[in-house]
């Protein structure tokens, strides 16, 4: 039996519903030693900055009960030099590129997306809608139903690019935000995005991250994200890219089945940096074993009784 | 770089909570470099979830060796004792940027102090197989804590060795005194420095003052080990302001002059 | 050296900082064979309501990665129920009780404190504010800070035993909730409660709860715990007990020193039923061989450089 | 009730994923009864995070001997495969409400599936001492899954037996035909089921056409094991309607006309 694992995610073909999570992946080059990025459906890079930016001070990572708290801070060596250092080793990439992009006005966002637009490379665009710098009177932009809806609707007017919004999940209302998103004309949705936490180090007795707070990934916040995928799910008709702790085949599967089209590999990178590989020849065998022809048929199976 | 799974061939305490690993995973060994480390992971479960990143020790290229000194700092280490000779480990390297031995060379000075002599003694060894002169400042807590020492005897390096208790205790000088000492009459060509913060600022003023390339292995908390996450960086004095690296892709090796914590004081 | 574990908490006195989470801990029977419940600071008991209520289907508890994902739904019999089975067993215990509340409508909960507050033997009221069934306009009660105002407000006025105020994480603003309910006139808060969350079972293909969604808790939570509590103890001046993974002694201090005055344990007891008894052993003598002769002087002390 | 950390006397598997774990655990054994069950960690971190419920298989008090017998269905029962003599495992237990053999009662059957055959060996024994005539049906995959038959034979035990594979695979009956074959004469005064809501409706319905009163062992997942978080609830009919009662506390062991999933067919 062959079995499809090809998905169709806001209008990109993958050959597989297996791509990077940004952030975790770099820009496609850190893990060619072990596997070339093409055995992926897409890759979904860092996400970059207009300008230049520091990012946090460290310590920027640290480790937490089954999972990882980082503080990065979307360090940016700016435009220029990612179109001089980044995008000819992208270009060279036969695989689906998805450009994450974040904004420190709106107006950011928006270049942005005519200069990517322009390049000519890209499989789609990824809007990191977790900038906690960006804010809309006290709330920060990507909790504002209203705000996210005009970005992605300016956005979408400057592009023809595939558009996905990646969520943040500290929110009361994820459901609201994704159906913001759909309304202002993005084909897809990246979620989840870390969850706000801390670490304290007994020994110091102080925060242990250079920026006292971050974001919590990895397997700890699997049950976080399986739940807003699926309520979102219900809510929105544009397609889902899942993540949030996945390191198996299993979780990928979990995933699909709560309603995600792709599942993004984030801090399992970390943990096995093969994971990639693994997780595509076991989701495979499963598949056969379990007589799926298509995975697709898997897609929000959960819902239905 | 590979990830491997190796094969432990032993893993022993050499003093109270230092233990001595040896793994013979021949694909990184072929390739790895001293100051150079690897990213090992110490449970199959998830927990603990990231792996710990330990510099390579020795490198003992023909048998597929790569050895490693550890500490017992906490949980990961911890785990990592319980694996015995026959066990798999699992493990990515060769990673970052070892030492650096100029051309023209003949005389360098390893600084090392506890568990920081560990990715010294790999580059003493592979110092002396090209005929360089090695002089050896270890400091540690207790003797038993200086890692190598009798490795550096038998190359023939010259030592200065310093405990806070037991048979190096006497002589408490500082680092710098020793360097001074050793290095009254002729300048090293180059000093490697590893294991405190302060260790290194002796070196740093030491290198200005005599005008020696000196380099440094700085330890940064890790999360991938190849450069994706950008979660392990230092500061560095770049050309225009201060900017930041990764240890573990632009290092763990840096130029001493280069690392902007040692101008903190 | 005698080192102070008393810690005072919205007015009641407790000889040391632990206590249990609601919810974990039945009504203070259930681990008697394996220690005194007088050992603990306090004992807040399982959430009670005025009427009773089956709660929700099974299954009701899933494990996740380093947590637990719980959708039991507080069941209650009801008021008399309470009075003629829980009531006297509670009054044997020579330990601080805080009675854990939750009502259909406002009206509920100020009716059940009136009555809990003639009891006469209670040391405090916990608030649980997470019901997602009390709805104001399309928002659950506890998650509006002006209702939660109004809920603590009117509660306040019906009694004089120490209020707490036992806060939902699942919010893009804590600390408006927590100055919410310090505003109304509570004298403490409680934090965090289980993170909103969700398993799917690949076997079935289906959630795994019969309730479909759940509540995360145990160790995954921890971090997420630690930055709420860290948030709010920098915006408000009352109290807080703190909760969420901790399951040794250094958990416990992380709490405190994030600024929580007592801990509550509670999957922790699922796990190692003698948890209170062995962390309160190691707590002491870390205080002592630290040279902290009051542990009052942890809290929040990792604010402080 | 005890949490104490027993001493494994020998683990070992039976059959293909099945095992059979004896612990020392004196404390406990003393005071359990068959139908209780135990909570057992199988991990001393935090992955897997919640213990595992087991049935008591046998009891052996004059050794403090508690045994177990498991199927490996997960992560959970996988790691206790790794536990060997003389290593520590921490037991809660004994816990729930065990079978009830009624005053009077002179013969039973047990009627037991697969894995849950194990809760009703230890009551068969001690239906045995008390000079009780004990008939098991009994039913699995395969012949070597029927736990216990051994020692079943031992008692003077009836057997019928059914599997789907090798030797009883051929007379491939209903367990309602055994049940009537088997008491057509007279009736048993009690009968006790475990191991599938199908065995359990049998029985529901051979006890209420023939007035016997039979208890059913459930399972259902569970965090505490203690009655403290009310997660392992079962449907129960009770006067007034339906109820949840957990399944840790009230139960395993239920009385089978009361079971409200029996019902639902
Ligand atoms: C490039 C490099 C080379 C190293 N080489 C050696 C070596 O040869 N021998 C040796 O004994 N140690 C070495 N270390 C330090 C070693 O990695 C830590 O001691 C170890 O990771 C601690 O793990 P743990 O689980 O026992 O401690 P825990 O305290 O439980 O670790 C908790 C977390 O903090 C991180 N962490 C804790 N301490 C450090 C540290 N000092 N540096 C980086 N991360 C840390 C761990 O990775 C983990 O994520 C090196 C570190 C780096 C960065
Ligand atoms: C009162 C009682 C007595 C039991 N007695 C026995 C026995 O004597 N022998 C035996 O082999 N098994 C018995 N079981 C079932 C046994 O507890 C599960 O098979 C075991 O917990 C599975 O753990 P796992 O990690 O291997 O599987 P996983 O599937 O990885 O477990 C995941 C989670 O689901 C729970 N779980 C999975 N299956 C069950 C189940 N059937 N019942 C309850 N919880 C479950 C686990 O506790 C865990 O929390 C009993 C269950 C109960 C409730
Ligand atoms: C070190 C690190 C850096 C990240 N950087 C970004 C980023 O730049 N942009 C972004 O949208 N998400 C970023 N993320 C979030 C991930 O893309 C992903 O949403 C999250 O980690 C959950 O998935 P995981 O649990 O599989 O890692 C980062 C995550 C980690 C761990
Ligand atoms: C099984 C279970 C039942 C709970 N029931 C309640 C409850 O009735 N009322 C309440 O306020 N919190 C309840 N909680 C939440 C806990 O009190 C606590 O806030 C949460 O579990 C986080 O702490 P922990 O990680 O230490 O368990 C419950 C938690 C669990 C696991
Ligand atoms: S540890 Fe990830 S970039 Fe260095
Ligand atoms: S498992 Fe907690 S009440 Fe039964």
């Amino acid at each position: 039996m062959t079995v499809n694992l090809t998905v169709k995610v806001a209008g990109i073909e993958m050959k597989n519903p297996l791509v990077t999570a940004s952030g975790t992946y770099g820009f496609g080059q850190e893990y060619r030693d072990l596997y070339p990025p093409e055995v992926l459906g897409a890759v979904v890079t860092k996400t970059i900055r207009l300008r230049p930016h520091p990012g946090n001070p460290p310590p920027r990572v640290a480790e937490a009960p089954a999972g990882l708290i980082n503080a990065i801070g979307i360090p940016s060596k700016g435009w220029d030099h990612y179109v001089r250092e980044e995008v000819p080793r992208l270009r060279q990439l036969e695989v689906p590129i998805i450009q994450s992009i974040v904004g420190e006005t709106l107006d950011e966002y928006v270049e942005l997306t005519e200069r990517l637009t322009e390049l000519g490379f890209l499989a789609g665009i990824e809007l990191n809608l977790s900038c906690p710098n960006l804010r809309a009177g006290g709330l920060s932009l990507g909790l504002d139903p209203d705000m996210v809806y005009e970005l992605v609707r300016r956005v979408r007017a400057a592009t023809d690019l595939p558009l996905l919004a990646k969520l943040t999940p500290n929110t009361a209302d994820v459901v609201g935000l994704a159906r913001s998103v759909q309304a202002g004309g993005a084909d897809g949705i990246a979620m989840i995005n870390t969850v706000r936490a801390m670490a304290i180090d007994l020994r110091t007795r102080r925060p242990v991250l250079g920026n006292i707070s971050g974001g919590l990934s990895g397997p700890a916040i699997k049950p976080i994200a399986l739940y807003q995928i699926w309520e979102v799910y219900e809510a929105v008709d544009i397609p889902i890219i899942g993540m949030g702790g996945a390191t198996d085949y299993r979780d990928v599967l979990e995933f699909i089945l709560a309603g995600a089209r792709a599942v993004a590999l984030g801090t399992v990178n970390f943990v096995d940096p093969s994971a990639a590989p693994r997780i595509l020849r076991d989701l495979g065998r499963y598949l056969e074993e379990n007589g799926i022809d298509d995975i697709n048929d898997l897609v929000g199976a959960a819902h239905r009784t | 770089m590979h990830q491997v799974m190796g094969q432990v061939v032993r893993n022993r305490e050499l003093a109270a909570g230092l233990w001595h690993l040896i793994v013979e995973a021949p694909e990184i060994a072929a390739r790895a470099e001293p100051g150079q480390f690897a990213m090992l992971r110490v449970a199959s479960g998830l927990e603990p979830l990231l792996r710990r990143p330990l510099s390579f020790y020795r490198i003992a290229r023909h048998y597929g060796w790569l050895e490693f000194v550890y500490k017992v700092v906490g949980r990961g280490t911890q785990i990592l004792t319980t694996r015995a000779a026959g066990d798999r480990l699992d493990l990515l390297g060769p990673l970052g940027r070892g030492w650096d031995l100029l051309p023209g060379t003949r005389r360098i000075g390893i600084v090392g102090r506890g568990i920081g002599i560990a990715p010294l003694i790999g580059l003493a060894e592979a110092a002396v197989r090209r005929g360089i002169a090695v002089e050896a400042f270890l400091s540690a807590r207790e003797p038993q804590a200086l890692l190598g020492l009798d490795l550096l005897r038998e190359l023939g390096c010259g030592l200065y060795l310093h405990t806070e208790r037991g048979e190096y205790s006497g002589r408490c000088r500082e680092v710098t005194e020793h360097l001074e000492e050793a290095f009254e009459e002729e300048k090293p060509d180059q000093l490697f420095v590893c294991g405190s913060r302060r260790l290194g600022q002796a070196v740093l003023d030491f290198s200005r003052r005599r005008g020696v390339r000196s380099q440094i292995s700085l330890e940064e908390r890790m999360a991938c080990g190849l450069g994706a996450c950008i979660g392990c960086v230092t500061e560095i004095r770049a050309e225009d302001g201060r900017e930041y690296r990764r240890v573990c892709k632009e290092g763990p090796v840096f130029w001493v002059e280069e690392v902007a914590m040692l101008y903190d004081r």
